[in-house]
């Protein structure tokens, strides 16, 4: 069992590893993380939400739905506990 | 199961130090605009203070300030808030959550409607967080001893 | 040499999420998997807040007057936001996991995974 | 309202009514099971609606936020969202009506969040389902899990052993979709599927796309329980509660199946799956042995639960073969099995769910005598143990049919042989239990004593279980229509 897992955690390392092969080098201001999507969120955040912190507006307004989708998985592990452990009274 | 046991210091500087806590956690939550911190960030802090409550006194005297009811009304509350607002935005006639739209019932224009838009939710954000921590605590803790709806 | 300097970042994480990913899998005690769950989660977060930096970055925070932004200014605000759900996410299934263990707990008065599985044959 | 609202409300009713039925439950308790069959109602009118619309008026974008796409999160419902979202809310519907007795008799306490849960966790498919947005999916994909964990635990016995086994499984899952998602990010800056579709095609010979591409397939593998990683799936659905197990066996995995084909044949170009990696390849050998083994193990079984567990796990290898073949014929079997199997696999778990309802044992060798008692939910298992088989009249022939036209398209004979194979295996198997329940009477052992008081199912069960065995039947003879009329239109453009 445990040489089961050793090669499962080391192949699936190996691949990850593989993989970065081809990857920006890090702090790459020219990798495409950095030049497709987010230069709209740094530049324009301030005219378009009125918010100067980027990550409060792309979490709460660009993205916010995610954030409603954050909320409810906290809700629901809330009333997951409550359900499975809370004894009620009679 | 928590076991009593009464210090003074613990007590006492725990007493002195929630509210100052608390008090934190608001800022945090409302000074997201400028500052790292936000809803999710401030509502642990604020769940923190009272976790920390119930771990230096117990669970009774939590249960003084905030009962089961309160924190179960608090968990629901806080999303509804969220989620009411994208609802209100919807009934004015924008997107699910376009925030822009709610200038038609504030005294602002679009812009700032989104931002007051985003502290709303953000508000809703941390009271959720808050309860959810709470009642998490509270339900690993209490271990059957607690009969409460 | 260039793949280990330039990409340490990715070698971090990745061994991170090797010793998570070895303590879920190997570990017979339910905590010690649900550690190895955390560790696994918390190197995926590094990962993601890694990709998001640049070098001559600040935080993502409009600076107080600022004029001119540029986006080679600031750090990339998205994989932040990302990991903000994601820590959320975390959080929310460790919590029900710590339920799970007390009812299991409370059942077979251990959390040793051979003794559960001898006890409900 | 300026666009259409309907795709939003399919989701935002549910997930506020789910808030709503923890305050409605502080007052009045008996109120929480009509709002949610309520909304379930609205979820399932809007979802018919929605898919009407899309067949009608082509895809229905919606702006979250009104944000454009690759900024915002954007929701994009094309035939296949229209007709999976459809299946998931008709068949929770279903479920839900049943749910109220089965909770009053096993947890009457804890109805207020059980129902709670059962919504977040039909809001959360119901989301997966219709987002555009890879990040999006994950978060959906966690509140359905959660959701599941919770529900699946409340059950006997070994539920909460069963139900952490299935997280440890169900997380790794998800960290394997979220590496993916952030190894395409890295590659291409984007997380809209739209906008990926179109970055994609000229980064196809990277490294890192290749890496995503396997652990998406994984992670999604794992979330759907292809055969070597289905180890959660018999414990956890065996000892899950009967209203929870009906509901989250047909769809959860369905859901993962939609998952696997929405990545592998949209997110990525087709021919990427298909041609460039043996991964069509790799996913035809899995199918052909989670096929084999799923109807193997389901002989060995004597719980009648356990086994349809087995059974399902066949049931996905047909899936997935149907992907894995790459051809349009098998495509459409795969997603006409979606359909088919969701339908039957409800139906028998909520089989199960009556007879041990009314207290009648669960394990294979006691079920002498059950059409006397029973005849009309006895009648339910026998058709939908016929569909699974694949007889013609009902709807299981036709999926498996399109499966063996496919099969024959891209010369896979073996998988031939195994799809034959596996329908003599599941006759084997239905029969066996048929007979049983049939054609030996009760009159032998103690049975008639402990089962004398058995009546038929109250109707709040008896009714949906017939809704669902009807629909089994007349799929199968509308089936032509469907394909027709909705799957045609489903197939990504590639297969046209």
């Amino acid at each position: 069992m445990k040489w089961i897992a050793l090669i499962a955690v080391c192949l699936t390392g190996g691949l990850l590893i593989y993989g970065t092969v081809d990857m920006p080098n890090w702090g790459d201001p020219t990798s495409p993380a950095s030049l497709h999507v987010s230069p709209r969120y740094i530049e324009k955040t301030v005219e378009e939400t009125g918010v100067p912190n980027m990550v409060t507006s792309v979490l709460a307004d660009y993205r916010g739905y995610d954030t409603l989708g954050e909320t409810t998985v906290i809700f629901t592990a809330g009333m997951a506990c409550l359900l499975l452990l809370r004894r009620f009274g009679k | 199961m928590i076991t009593h046991f009464y210090d003074v210091i613990i007590q006492t500087v725990c007493r002195l130090l929630i509210p100052f806590i608390q008090v934190y956690g608001l800022y945090v939550i409302a000074h997201g605009h400028s500052s790292p911190g936000g809803g999710f960030q401030g509502g642990v802090i604020l769940g923190a203070s009272f976790i920390l409550l119930c771990l230096s006194h117990d669970l009774q005297e939590m249960r003084k300030r905030l009962t089961r009811r309160t924190i179960l009304i608090f968990c629901s509350l806080g999303v509804t808030i969220y989620a009411g607002i994208g609802f209100v935005c919807l009934l004015l006639g924008g997107n699910y959550l376009d925030y822009g739209r709610l200038h038609r019932i504030l005294p602002v224009d679009s812009v700032a409607a989104r931002s007051l838009g985003i502290f709303g939710i953000e508000v809703g954000v941390g009271i959720t967080v808050m309860a959810v921590m709470v009642s998490i605590f509270l339900d690993l803790a209490s271990e059957e001893k607690v009969r409460e709806g | 040499m260039e793949l280990i300097i330039g990409k340490y970042n990715y070698w971090i994480y990745i061994s991170l999420m090797m010793i998570g990913f070895y303590a879920m899998i190997a570990k017979k005690n339910l905590v010690k998997k649900l550690i190895g769950m955390n560790i696994f989660q918390t190197s995926i977060i590094l990962f993601f807040i890694s990709t998001g930096s640049k070098i001559g970055g600040t935080i993502p925070i409009v600076e107080q007057g600022a004029q001119v932004i540029e986006a080679g200014q600031y750090i990339n605000p998205l994989p932040h936001v990302l990991m903000l759900t994601a820590i959320v996410v975390m959080v929310s299934t460790f919590g029900v996991a710590l339920a799970l263990l007390w009812m299991i707990y409370r059942k077979y008065h251990t959390l040793e995974e051979d003794e559960i599985l001898r006890l409900r044959r | 309202m300026n666009e259409i609202s309907f795709p939003i409300l399919i989701i935002v009713v549910p997930l506020i009514s789910a808030f709503f039925i923890i305050l409605v439950g502080l007052l009045r308790r008996d109120l929480c099971y009509p709002l949610m069959i309520l909304t379930l109602s609205f979820s399932t009118l809007s979802s018919i609606s929605v898919l009407k619309e899309v067949l009608w008026g082509g895809t229905i974008h919606y702006r979250l936020g009104g944000w454009l796409p690759p900024w915002g999160i954007e929701y994009v419902i094309d035939p296949l969202n229209g007709f999976v979202l459809l299946i998931v809310s008709a068949i929770s519907l279903l479920i839900g009506i049943t749910s109220k007795r089965m909770v009053e008799r096993e947890f009457p306490e804890k109805a207020t969040f059980f129902y709670c849960l059962f919504l977040l966790q039909v809001t959360g498919l119901l989301g997966i389902v219709v987002t555009g947005d890879l990040f999006n999916l994950y978060v959906f994909l966690e509140i359905a899990s959660i959701a599941g964990y919770a529900l699946i635990a409340l059950g006997e016995d070994g539920a909460p052993f069963a139900s952490f086994n299935y997280m440890i499984y169900g997380t790794v899952g998800a960290c394997f979709y979220l590496l993916g998602v952030g190894y395409l990010y890295i590659a291409t800056g984007s997380l809209n599927m739209a906008d990926l579709a179109q970055i994609l095609p000229s980064l196809l010979s990277s490294k890192v796309v290749l890496i995503a591409f396997a652990f998406f397939m994984v992670g999604i593998a794992i979330k759907m329980a292809l055969f070597p990683l289905h180890v959660w799936l018999p414990d956890a659905y065996t000892y899950a509660p009967s209203a929870v197990s009906s509901l989250v066996a047909p769809l959860t995995t369905k859901v993962g199946a939609y998952v696997m084909i929405r990545v592998a044949l949209t997110v990525f170009p087709p021919a990427f799956f298909i041609e460039t990696l043996p991964a069509a390849l790799m996913l035809r050998w899995i199918a052909n042995g989670a096929i084999l083994f799923g109807c193997i193990l389901a002989l060995a079984q004597k719980d009648l639960k356990r086994m349809l567990g087995y059974v399902l796990i066949a049931e996905i290898g047909y899936i997935a073969l149907g992907v894995g073949f790459g051809n349009r014929n098998g495509l459409t079997g795969a997603i006409l099995h979606i359909l088919n199997d969701a339908l039957m696999m409800a139906c028998l778990f909520l089989f199960v769910g009556a007879i041990t309802y009314q207290g009648w044992p669960r394990k294979m060798d006691q079920l002498r005598g059950l059409h006397r008692k029973m005849p009309l939910t006895a009648a339910a298992f026998v058709i939908a143990g016929l569909s699974v088989i694949g007889v013609p009249p009902t709807c299981g022939f036709f999926s498996k049919w399109y499966l063996v036209l496919g099969a024959i398209d891209s010369k896979e004979w073996l998988s031939m042989a195994i799809l034959l194979a596996s329908s003599l295996f599941n006759a084997i198997l239905f029969f066996r239990v048929i007979e049983k329940a049939y054609f030996e009477s009760g009159k032998e052992h103690g049975m008639v004593q402990r089962t004398m008081e058995i009546k038929e199912s109250p109707l709040t069960i008896l009714l949906p279980l017939l809704v669902l065995t009807a629909g089994v039947l007349s799929l199968g003879l509308f089936s032509g229509k469907i394909i027709s009329g909705i799957i045609r239109f489903a197939i990504p453009v590639y297969f046209k």
